[in-house]
């Protein structure tokens, strides 16, 4: 088995969620990297849709930007960002919608607006871009981000983009469309939503992860599911295919394909 | 309908302090040049609109043109924060910034409405989000058939418009081709627009459902080659991923961030002395490695 | 995802007896192979939905398969009356013609509507007309930031569209070319869409922003050359003017049309052998001239 | 002097309203011809939007349908026809709406919608189209139609779209953003509306034309302007081009260009 990072671990692990046809409405940085990744192993056929406005997007490099012309270059078509967001994703037709986070909470609501108060603040966040709406619309979400204390946190100072809001048939309630986030990757774990509260447990540790390290990186008190699984190491075709894309992207860019 | 004049002149008739501007480019044909300009002439008080208000306004609001910013998402794509943009937000410097918040898919449909000549944008947004506690802006419409309760948010009608395009025909006709974003939606939005373009042809050669703007519905058509830079321009030039990432340690303080600016901009007649001095740093910075 | 089928496979599996249903395409690629085919496996009880009902509904009416006709203009373009429409509405032939009546403009915002995933949509429309007097779906909402009243129409939101386009690749991509009309968004509205081509390519060779329908979005894609006739697709073939104008006599009177049906649609075992008969019969027509 | 048609009068009547570099969205029929004309003689920049897309279109033969190819081929762009209603026209951007009708009154009301009873009708006309919003938005309007008893109606059975409503400044406070309806061409003489009631009153007869014709063909108690001008006759170049144009469509189509 090769030797691999934890990094590695959490992109291998997400790209992993995204089968083969479906529909993605991808972020850029780590969730474009995840999506590419699954695209480049076994989605051939997932279809990688970007806000700035390429659809079927098969970009041999890593984007920098959103909007970078290899996006334009390799899609089924461009349309404009009006359309993608009218057309695409509030008419119903994102499966998966792929999102960072600055930080996160147990339902899974993301902040990405500010850290402290919005009027006078401590850290000010690049905003929301198109994550409410696909968090939304999107018939599902996958959440993907490192963890720490200071990134999931118990109680986000700002909800950009909601997840199960305030838990349990909330997210309903608030006649949102799609089902909301059904994980969360990380470089430790995976977490899911349990039935029910629809709060986010650990539901696999990622291979030598203890449950203390969890803990200690999480803002809440994080809960394991009743069973939690080991994750599957990445194997030697999702690294390769990964290191490929990285080295690839670094060679066109001269920096890697942006983490943030 | 459009003349075919100097960015500077262009600038100079269609910009005024105070107006609302509204620089579009979703990552491909910023129009960087037009930014630039507006900075050499010290136009005041602008309330900029922009989805993704990048380089080109940090450059503006760092410079103390802007009074208001209208946007969705704000950073250094691939790289981090912009700098100016947070210390103005953050610590009132050089002045406060007032800001207004939306989210893209919020500012695209208000885009859509402006174009439309309609005073609201209706979507399904913000529900469960707490941007509308802090933008009094984002409202509500029942539906009168289904009683869906959807957002609504107000046009985007700027005073005007700078996209900046791949190239233009003798008359103004202007072709835009790759990443589209809602420049064209922008340009239809204001009451002016001006559109820099990399270079005037005999011919656009236009695929027929290609998008055109007409010469028209624009008030000014400017030849700036380059102009998009460190954006790209689909056709012409790449993204100068190298100069985003030097961005950072230029707009991170305000004394190298003004040094840059008297340097770069104040201290340049046009958008083609700005090149010429960039290069030459570019070279001797390169000499000096 | 698309399968690539046999028109008749394509109507068996997804038109259904009771159902909404959209054949656009806006004086170019009118999808008159599809209404044959409806006409053949003897659909009932459809609404219809079309900007212009031209000929395709007027078969569609006066073969007895509909309903209800939600529609803005109904005319034989450049020829005059539908007359099978004509007598639907005004004589109750062959059966009643419940009519649901608005103008392009809104029915071109509301297919927008529908491919948005909207319930309504918003346009200046309207004031000083008698339309929403007579159709209680035309309604108003207020603007909540300037209090302007605009209409207000609710999206449609076909069971399934059929459109004809120039080609389609092996996977079941699209492409449309030329007078885009409101396929595109009738395509996106629809539950299910089914599009018929001209041909199957190998590589669409489209324009980075051409009108193309991912294969992922439709339901069928049914190789049908000639479809669009006696409308025009652009590169392949022109507009036959000549069935226009001898659509008239056929249409006048009910004895005339139920033949030409019978013999030319429901004679018939699919498009080709229309085609083969209507040719023939052409021929024999130019003889005895 | 040639000899010439009255339908050949109005044509070129109404072509010369239609000044260089104005931007006129234009009906299938005597509106596209009259556009068409004025394109090939004193007006070579007008431009001309159908609703189907074309913008910018320069046929050189009339269509016969709003759509046809030939408007598509010598379009600067075709967009959308949902486009066209909402950017072009919606958006403000339309100088002059050219219209026919089936019927219009006094007021320059339109209805090509029913003869009778809405619900029981006499006769069913085709419907609304794109008028009611061209009435509605363009900055203004010109209507052309041949004018008789049966076409200049008293009292419309129904309004499909509005002129001045019931006059004085009935139309601006139904809030329409255009001017409404500037002139009525006819194969007779040339209608305007008066200053105040709105009323359209006789301005022009064309040459040969006698008030108690025009009379005669009006089914209201129409009125003539205190001075009434005499339409100057078709001269040379007009009559050429028109019927050149017409020559050429005949040609193309087997057919002249809708008269509908």
């Amino acid at each position: 088995m090769m030797n691999y990072s934890t990094n590695e671990m959490m992109t291998v692990a997400a790209a992993r969620r995204l089968g083969n046809d479906s529909v993605c409405f991808v972020g850029i940085g780590l969730p474009s990297k995840a999506a590419n990744l699954a695209r480049l192993t076994h989605a051939p056929d997932v279809v990688l849709i970007y806000e700035s406005g390429p659809i079927g997007a098969k970009p041999s490099v890593l984007p920098l930007s959103i909007g970078d012309g290899e996006l334009a270059e390799t899609a089924d078509t461009v349309v404009p960002t009006g359309e993608i967001f009218r057309y695409w994703l509030q008419g119903g037709r994102i499966d998966v919608g792929f999102l960072g986070a600055a930080q996160v909470d147990k339902y899974g609501n993301i902040n990405t607006t500010v850290i402290g108060d919005y009027h006078q603040p401590k850290v000010r966040l690049p905003g929301a871009g198109g994550a409410p709406e696909i968090a939304g619309s999107a018939k599902k979400v996958l959440i993907i981000l490192k963890q720490s204390h200071r990134t999931f946190v118990d109680k986000l100072a700002f909800i950009t983009s909601v997840g199960h809001g305030e838990g349990g048939d909330h997210r309903r309630q608030l006649g949102l469309p799609g089902a909301g986030p059904v994980a969360i990757i990380t470089d430790l774990c995976i977490m899911e939503p349990e039935a029910g509260t629809n709060e986010f447990v650990v539901t696999s540790l990622h291979p030598g992860v203890t449950r203390e390290q969890v803990v200690e990186n999480t803002g809440w008190a994080i809960r394991f599911a009743d069973k939690v699984a080991v994750t599957e190491a990445p194997n030697e075709t999702e690294l390769t295919a990964l290191r490929e894309l990285e080295a690839r992207t670094a060679a066109a860019h001269g920096q890697a394909g942006g983490e943030e | 309908m459009a003349e075919i004049l100097t960015l500077r002149e262009a600038v100079q008739r269609f910009v005024n302090d105070g107006d609302t501007l509204a620089l579009e480019g979703f990552t491909h044909l910023i129009p960087t040049a037009a930014a630039h300009e507006i900075i050499r002439q010290g136009r005041k008080d602008l309330t900029l609109v922009r989805m993704t208000p990048d380089l080109v306004y940090d450059l503006l609001i760092g410079a103390g043109c802007a009074k208001k910013l209208i946007f969705s998402w704000g950073g250094n794509p691939g790289v981090g924060s912009l700098r100016r943009l947070r210390d103005a937000v953050e610590k009132g410097w050089p002045q406060p910034l007032e800001i207004e918040e939306h989210s893209h898919a919020d500012l695209a449909n208000a885009y859509v409405a402006g174009a439309s000549g309609l005073p609201f944008a209706v979507l399904r947004a913000y529900a469960g989000s707490d941007l509308p506690k802090v933008n009094p802006l984002i409202r509500s419409v029942t539906c009168p058939f289904t009683g869906e309760v959807l957002a609504a948010v107000p046009s985007v009608r700027p005073d005007v418009t700078v996209i900046h395009a791949q190239k233009a025909d003798g008359k103004g006709n202007v072709l835009i081709q790759g990443i589209l974003g809602v420049q064209k939606e922008a340009a239809l939005a204001a009451r002016h627009c001006i559109v820099t373009v990399e270079e005037i042809v005999d011919d656009l050669k236009a695929p027929m459902n290609a998008c055109v703007l007409p010469a028209w519905a624009l008030s000014a058509v400017c030849p700036v080659p380059g102009g998009a830079h460190p954006s790209y321009a689909h056709g012409y030039y790449e993204r100068d991923n190298r100069f985003y990432q030097d961005w950072d340690p230029i707009a991170r303080n305000r004394e190298s961030f003004t040094a840059w600016i008297d340097d770069f901009i104040r201290g340049t007649a046009d958008f083609s002395a700005f090149q010429e001095k960039m290069g030459q740093a570019r070279l001797a910075a390169q000499e000096a490695e």
